[in-house]
């Protein structure tokens, strides 16, 4: 078994409303300077390992991880 | 307006504008008529700008000429079609706005995000009008259940419904659902949205007086949704990365509850001089209709506008849909009043430019003029268009399929015409009351908040929804006043005959109101269609309109307004002529709101309304066993007007103790959704003359089942025959768990209870979030 | 004198309106409080009620909690004040560490609207004329309400556990449960017991023409004054 | 400016059935033998530089980022 994590952001150019808000409130709470906030999910999993197992962590993200009209994925290997 | 006041000049003619202005999507002959009528060759921003308001969307250039023929005036009517939302008189000083929108086809490409920016925008809509958003109803139309796509298109548009709805505060109380193969990889996805206001805050999208402030109030503006606009990237900017101009918006439903908010102290404080919220093209949009609607110019400076992404071409910011956003106009000197509203609110507002004397809408960036053009140009001297038409021809319409107890001749041997035990009847029955278009909807309608506002005094479950009009400031409770609401339709019908079918949806949609006990006084409507340069989907677009037109002038609920929707098809194979309509009742006191479930046992059940005719042409039963097929008993009108007269008398009398309408599953569906609703069984007996089966499904029109206490039989007979109508008494309530239908059929409540709720979520569920 | 109730709105509160209208059904005197003032003009409870604070983003409850009223609230219940946050209002005070736990999402992901028997488990100020045991009908409506403690016996043991999710007669099952609550819990109560916390909406059951009116029963410090509950 | 990720998982012993919606989904789609499904947030963001980052970082999200209650947290710094 292969232990892979996935990050699924939304595009740069889609509006995040979550990290916006983040971002408008940490001001407040009297963390300054901090800007670009984005929030996306964090997948992790076990998958058999194999010599596919790029090919098969890329397919589960774009078919059914990630919306790939709005979202893009970044994935890391650790075997 | 300072430095950029000076801009002066004539905007840089576009680039080999015609290549442009093809891949833009507009005509060789309606880029020829931008340059006649700008006596130049458009620069790129103006190409974009036109591009994006005369796109069929925007500008109705197809369907216009048909609408006039929709009557949009009558005595309740204070705004009719042409505003952003209808507005109807419903007494007491009060007013109400409503309006239904489609967002098809990005409900297809992001089901979430293309559901949840459909509830936001019709929402921003009624807004405009000057109203309190409170209370959305959904139409939804899915594939095949067995489609792959399906499910995941229906979880993704439900929780999109509901992650807007919900999280901005205006329950979502009513609406349809119901699938079939030709919407596919074509969903549609109609929100209407119904707001109220105090008859005096009506607000209009119409600039008054040069000076005053353009406002842009909400969200910062980024690349959403450039759709079409997009080929200008790679046209004019050497190639720049298409795949970073998504045609999907995201939205921001705390955005929109601010937003909401900050706008309805601005009317309340009367300090803005029009109002118009930013959909479809934008900036673009709402600057060109604000000024042609007052007959006067507009000043914008682009440099002005908030942006997301800071890189942003003319072009992209005039055409952004970004969400989340209104244009107001102000007086200079109530300026700094409405700023500091915004800013308790927390939401932006930046004065961008000014009405002008004179009728030029000029946009500079850059501290150039990049657009110079005369407002009206964009919005009212649009391209029309006289599209070919031929007759819409069902291949199978007129068939005798009532002869053969509705399957008609393609139907497979064994279920078509042959006689059948009543066993089989029953299994009929309890197939049909699993359908999606009947089964019991709460597998959605929990998915919503439909409670808040506390105004819902009926809400998901009744024929039509009833809300209890709150008072200016919001709070519930403030008048006995109440608005009921639905929205119908019935693609089957019309895909076999677009006229009968649509007098049909308008007079099941009236029929839903008079059902709860309102009086019908308006309808909107949402025409989703398909191919319009395909004649004969022309021909049912034209057919659908004078079907309308004809239903609401009889029932006297004129049409406020509406939306269009072209182009939707699976593959190569359009849908079928699918109008959505919405009516809207006003009833003088919500504490008479009549149920659909019946009370309890021992009352008498009858049917009032026209007699049951043989009626299994495009019915549920039809869909289930046999092939579209058939011609459509015709509604009478006349007498459906007399039903809905009949109903709001008997309620306002209280004599009801239920009532709801005969439509898709015939009597057997209405009379099992009455028992199973109030936990009652019921007994019957079939009149003679027709059919077991078509006396149990047939969807004749103007039926109503009532149920009355045994003393007020009498007074009601009377009214019925006063009203020139029918009532058989078919039998009565009964404290057994069942539903009988003498010698016809019996289903235990059990199974038919099961059967009804889980239709939906075994059709439906199942996607994953 | 008439109980003043404060509200607090907070951005993207949704049913504040809501709560003022059910304290004045009670018979207190509703009066919305905005969440950048300090202070709480002196009302005598508090209700946080339910939306989507800050469009609950990131966590439901968690940017609320750091709004400037949230200081005057939390000195207004160590003061022994009766504070009452329904469903988001629920979220936020937790999140606050007024009451003990979290809110996390619906075991079955989905958004759930739909009337439900609740019983109460304990006494609080806010449902005084109610006898633990009795079985209320309440609609809930939340996308994140399944109730997780790290030791949910603890909040037992020591009485906190303010409501659960039950059937009708009054018995625990699953099926009971809306959303996967740990030990089927619909509210909960500090130590001390002035604050309390559930998802059901009691103010959503107050008028006979929107469902229900066994709302009132858990809102007994508004009615107070004019109608001794009870 | 630095650049930092922040993943916030909820915690093992609590029940993450967005974790488990996948892990059930993921068979009907022909991924096999996909195992412990764990969905969390990922939160990327700026923040001034200096000496105090990483104590900053730790601060953000154990009062506001994570709930302690429910959630851990680990954290990456990109400068
Ligand atoms: N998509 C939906 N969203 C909310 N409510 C729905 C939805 N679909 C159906 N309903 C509700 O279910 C009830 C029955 O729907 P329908 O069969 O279309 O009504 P009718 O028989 O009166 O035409 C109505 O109250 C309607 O509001
Ligand atoms: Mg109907």
């Amino acid at each position: 078994m292969a232990r892979v994590s996935i990050d699924v952001m939304l595009k740069d150019e889609i509006l995040d409303p979550q990290g916006q808000a983040i971002e408008r409130a940490l001001p407040e709470l009297g963390f300054a300077g901090v800007a670009d906030v984005r929030v996306g999910k964090h997948i992790e999993l076990e998958l058999p390992d194999g010599d596919d197992l790029e090919e098969r962590v890329e397919a589960m993200a774009s078919d059914l991880l990630a919306n790939p009209v709005i979202e893009s994925y970044t994935y890391q290997v650790h075997r | 307006m300072t430095a950029n006041a000076a801009a002066r000049g004539t905007p840089q003619p576009a680039p080999a504008p015609e290549k442009l202005a093809g891949e833009l999507g507009l005509t060789p002959t309606e880029h020829q008529r931008i340059v006649d009528t700008l006596g130049r060759v458009p620069s790129v921003a103006e190409l974009g700008a036109y591009s994006v308001m005369w796109s069929e969307h925007a500008s109705y250039k197809t369907s216009k000429a048909h609408l006039a023929r929709l009557p949009g005036e009558g005595p309740a009517v204070l705004v009719g079609p042409g505003e952003n939302a209808g507005v109807v008189d419903v007494g007491d000083g009060l007013a109400v706005a409503f309006k239904i929108e489609s967002h098809n086809h990005p409900s297809y490409v992001e089901p979430f995000q293309g559901a949840a920016t459909g509830v936001g925008g019709i929402i921003r809509d009624v807004l405009t009008m000057g109203a309190r958003p409170i209370a959305i109803l959904d139409a939804l139309r899915f594939g095949d259940p067995a489609a792959p796509a399906t499910r995941r298109v229906a979880d993704g548009v439900v929780c999109g419904i509901g992650g807007y709805g919900n999280a901005i505060g205006v329950p979502t109380v009513g609406g349809e659902v119901d699938v079939d193969a030709c919407y596919d990889r074509n969903p549609l996805v109609n929100a209407l949205c119904v707001g109220a206001m105090g008859r005096e805050r009506l607000q209009l999208a119409r600039a008054e007086r040069p000076g005053d402030v353009a406002v842009l109030i909400g969200q910062p503006t980024g690349r959403d949704g450039i759709g079409g606009a997009s080929v200008l990237a790679s046209a004019s900017f050497g190639g720049a990365d298409t795949s970073k101009r998504p045609n999907v918006q995201v939205g921001d439903p705390f955005a929109g509850n601010q937003l909401i908010e900050a706008c309805l102290q601005l009317f309340a404080r009367g300090l803005t001089a029009g109002m118009q919220d930013m959909g479809a093209a934008g900036i673009a949009c709402s600057t060109a209709e604000l000024a042609a609607a007052g007959g006067l110019g507009m000043r914008v400076d682009l440099d002005r506008v908030p942006l997301r992404e800071p890189s942003m071409a003319a072009w992209e910011i005039l055409c952004s849909e970004s969400q989340e956003r209104m244009l107001a106009l102000a007086h200079p000197a109530q300026l700094d009043e409405l700023l500091a509203v915004c800013r308790r609110w927390e939401v932006a507002a930046t004065p961008i430019g000014e009405v002008t004397d004179g009728d030029r809408l000029v946009f500079t960036h850059g501290g150039e003029v990049v657009v110079d053009v005369p407002a009206a140009s964009m919005t009212d001297d649009g391209p029309v268009y006289q599209r070919p038409i031929d007759a819409w021809i069902h291949p199978r319409a007129g068939e005798d399929v009532d002869a053969a107890d509705g399957a008609g001749a393609g139907a497979e041997a064994g279920q078509a015409g042959a006689p059948m035990a009543s066993a089989d009847l029953a299994a009929e029955w309890a197939e049909l009351l699993s359908h999606p278009r009947v089964a019991d909807p709460t597998w959605i309608a929990e998915q919503y908040d439909s409670a808040v506002g506390s105004a819902t005094v009926a809400g998901p479950g009744a024929d039509a929804a009833v809300l209890r009009l709150p008072g200016a400031d919001g709070m519930p409770g403030a008048t006995r006043r109440g608005v009921a609401i639905t929205t119908d339709s019935a693609a089957q019908r019309c895909a076999l005959d677009p006229a009968e079918g649509a007098r049909q949806i308008v007079a099941e949609a009236a029929r839903n109101v008079a059902c709860v006990g309102a009086r019908p006084v308006a309808a909107t409507n949402c025409l989703n269609f398909g191919d319009p340069t395909r004649p004969t989907v022309m021909g049912a677009f034209s057919a659908t309109v004078d079907g309308m037109a004809e239903a609401c002038r009889a029932l006297g609920t004129p049409v406020t307004g509406g939306n269009v929707s072209f182009y939707n098809a699976t593959g190569s194979t359009d849908v079928h002529p699918s109008p959505v309509v919405g009516v809207l009742g006003v009833l003088a006191d919500v504490g008479a709101v009549v149920p659909s479930a019946f009370r309890g046992a021992g009352d008498r059940v009858l049917l009032v309304g026209a007699p049951t005719r043989p009626g299994l042409a495009a019915s549920l039963w039809q869909r289930v066993y046999g092939e579209l097929a058939g011609s459509l008993p015709p509604v009478d009108l006349d007498a459906e007007a007399a039903l809905h007269r009949l109903l709001v008398g008997l309620a306002g009398d209280g004599l009801l103790a239920s009532a709801h309408d005969v439509a898709d599953g015939g009597l057997a569906v209405a009379l099992a959704e009455c028992a199973l609703r109030g936990g009652v069984g019921v007994r019957v007996t079939a009149e003679a003359g027709l059919s077991p089966r078509q006396w149990l499904f047939s969807e004749s029109p103007t039926r109503v089942v009532v149920s009355v206490a045994p003393p007020e039989i009498g007074q009601v007979r009377h009214a019925v025959e006063a009203a020139g109508l029918g009532a058989t008494e078919l039998g009565e309530t009964v404290d057994e768990p069942t539903l009988s239908v003498d010698g016809v059929a019996t289903l235990d409540v059990h199974t038919a209870g099961r059967a009804w709720r889980g239709g939906l979520p075994a059709a439906l569920g199942g996607g994953v979030s | 004198m008439t109980t003043r109730v404060g509200i607090v709105r907070f951005p993207g509160s949704c049913d504040e309106r809501d709560a003022a209208y059910a304290v004045g059904l009670v018979g207190g005197e509703p009066q919305l409080l905005w969440h950048g003032d300090a202070d709480l003009a002196g009302v005598d409870a508090v209700i946080v009620p339910g939306g989507f604070a800050y469009g609950d983003y990131l966590r439901a409850g968690a940017l609320a909690r750091f709004a400037p009223i949230m200081g005057a609230v939390a000195a207004f219940a160590g003061d022994g004040g009766p504070v009452l946050g329904i469903c988001n209002g629920f979220q936020v005070l937790c999140e606050a560490g007024l009451l003990p736990g979290a809110l996390t999402r619906n075991a079955n992901l989905r958004f759930v609207h739909r009337w439900l028997p609740v019983r109460v488990e304990a006494h609080t100020p806010w449902s005084a004329g109610v006898q633990p045991g009795s079985v209320l009908s309440l609609p809930v409506k939340h996308g994140e309400g399944r109730y997780v403690h790290p030791q949910p016996h603890r909040l037992v043991e020591a009485g906190q556990v303010w409501l659960c999710y039950a059937q009708p007669d009054g018995s625990l099952d699953a099926a009971a449960n809306p959303n996967g609550s740990t030990a089927a819990i619909a509210g909960v109560t500090n130590a001390a017991g002035n604050v309390t916390g559930l998802m059901p909406h009691p103010e959503h059951a107050v008028d006979p023409l929107l469902g229900g009116t066994d709302g009132p029963a858990l809102l007994a410090p508004a009615a107070a004054a004019t109608a001794p509950a009870g």
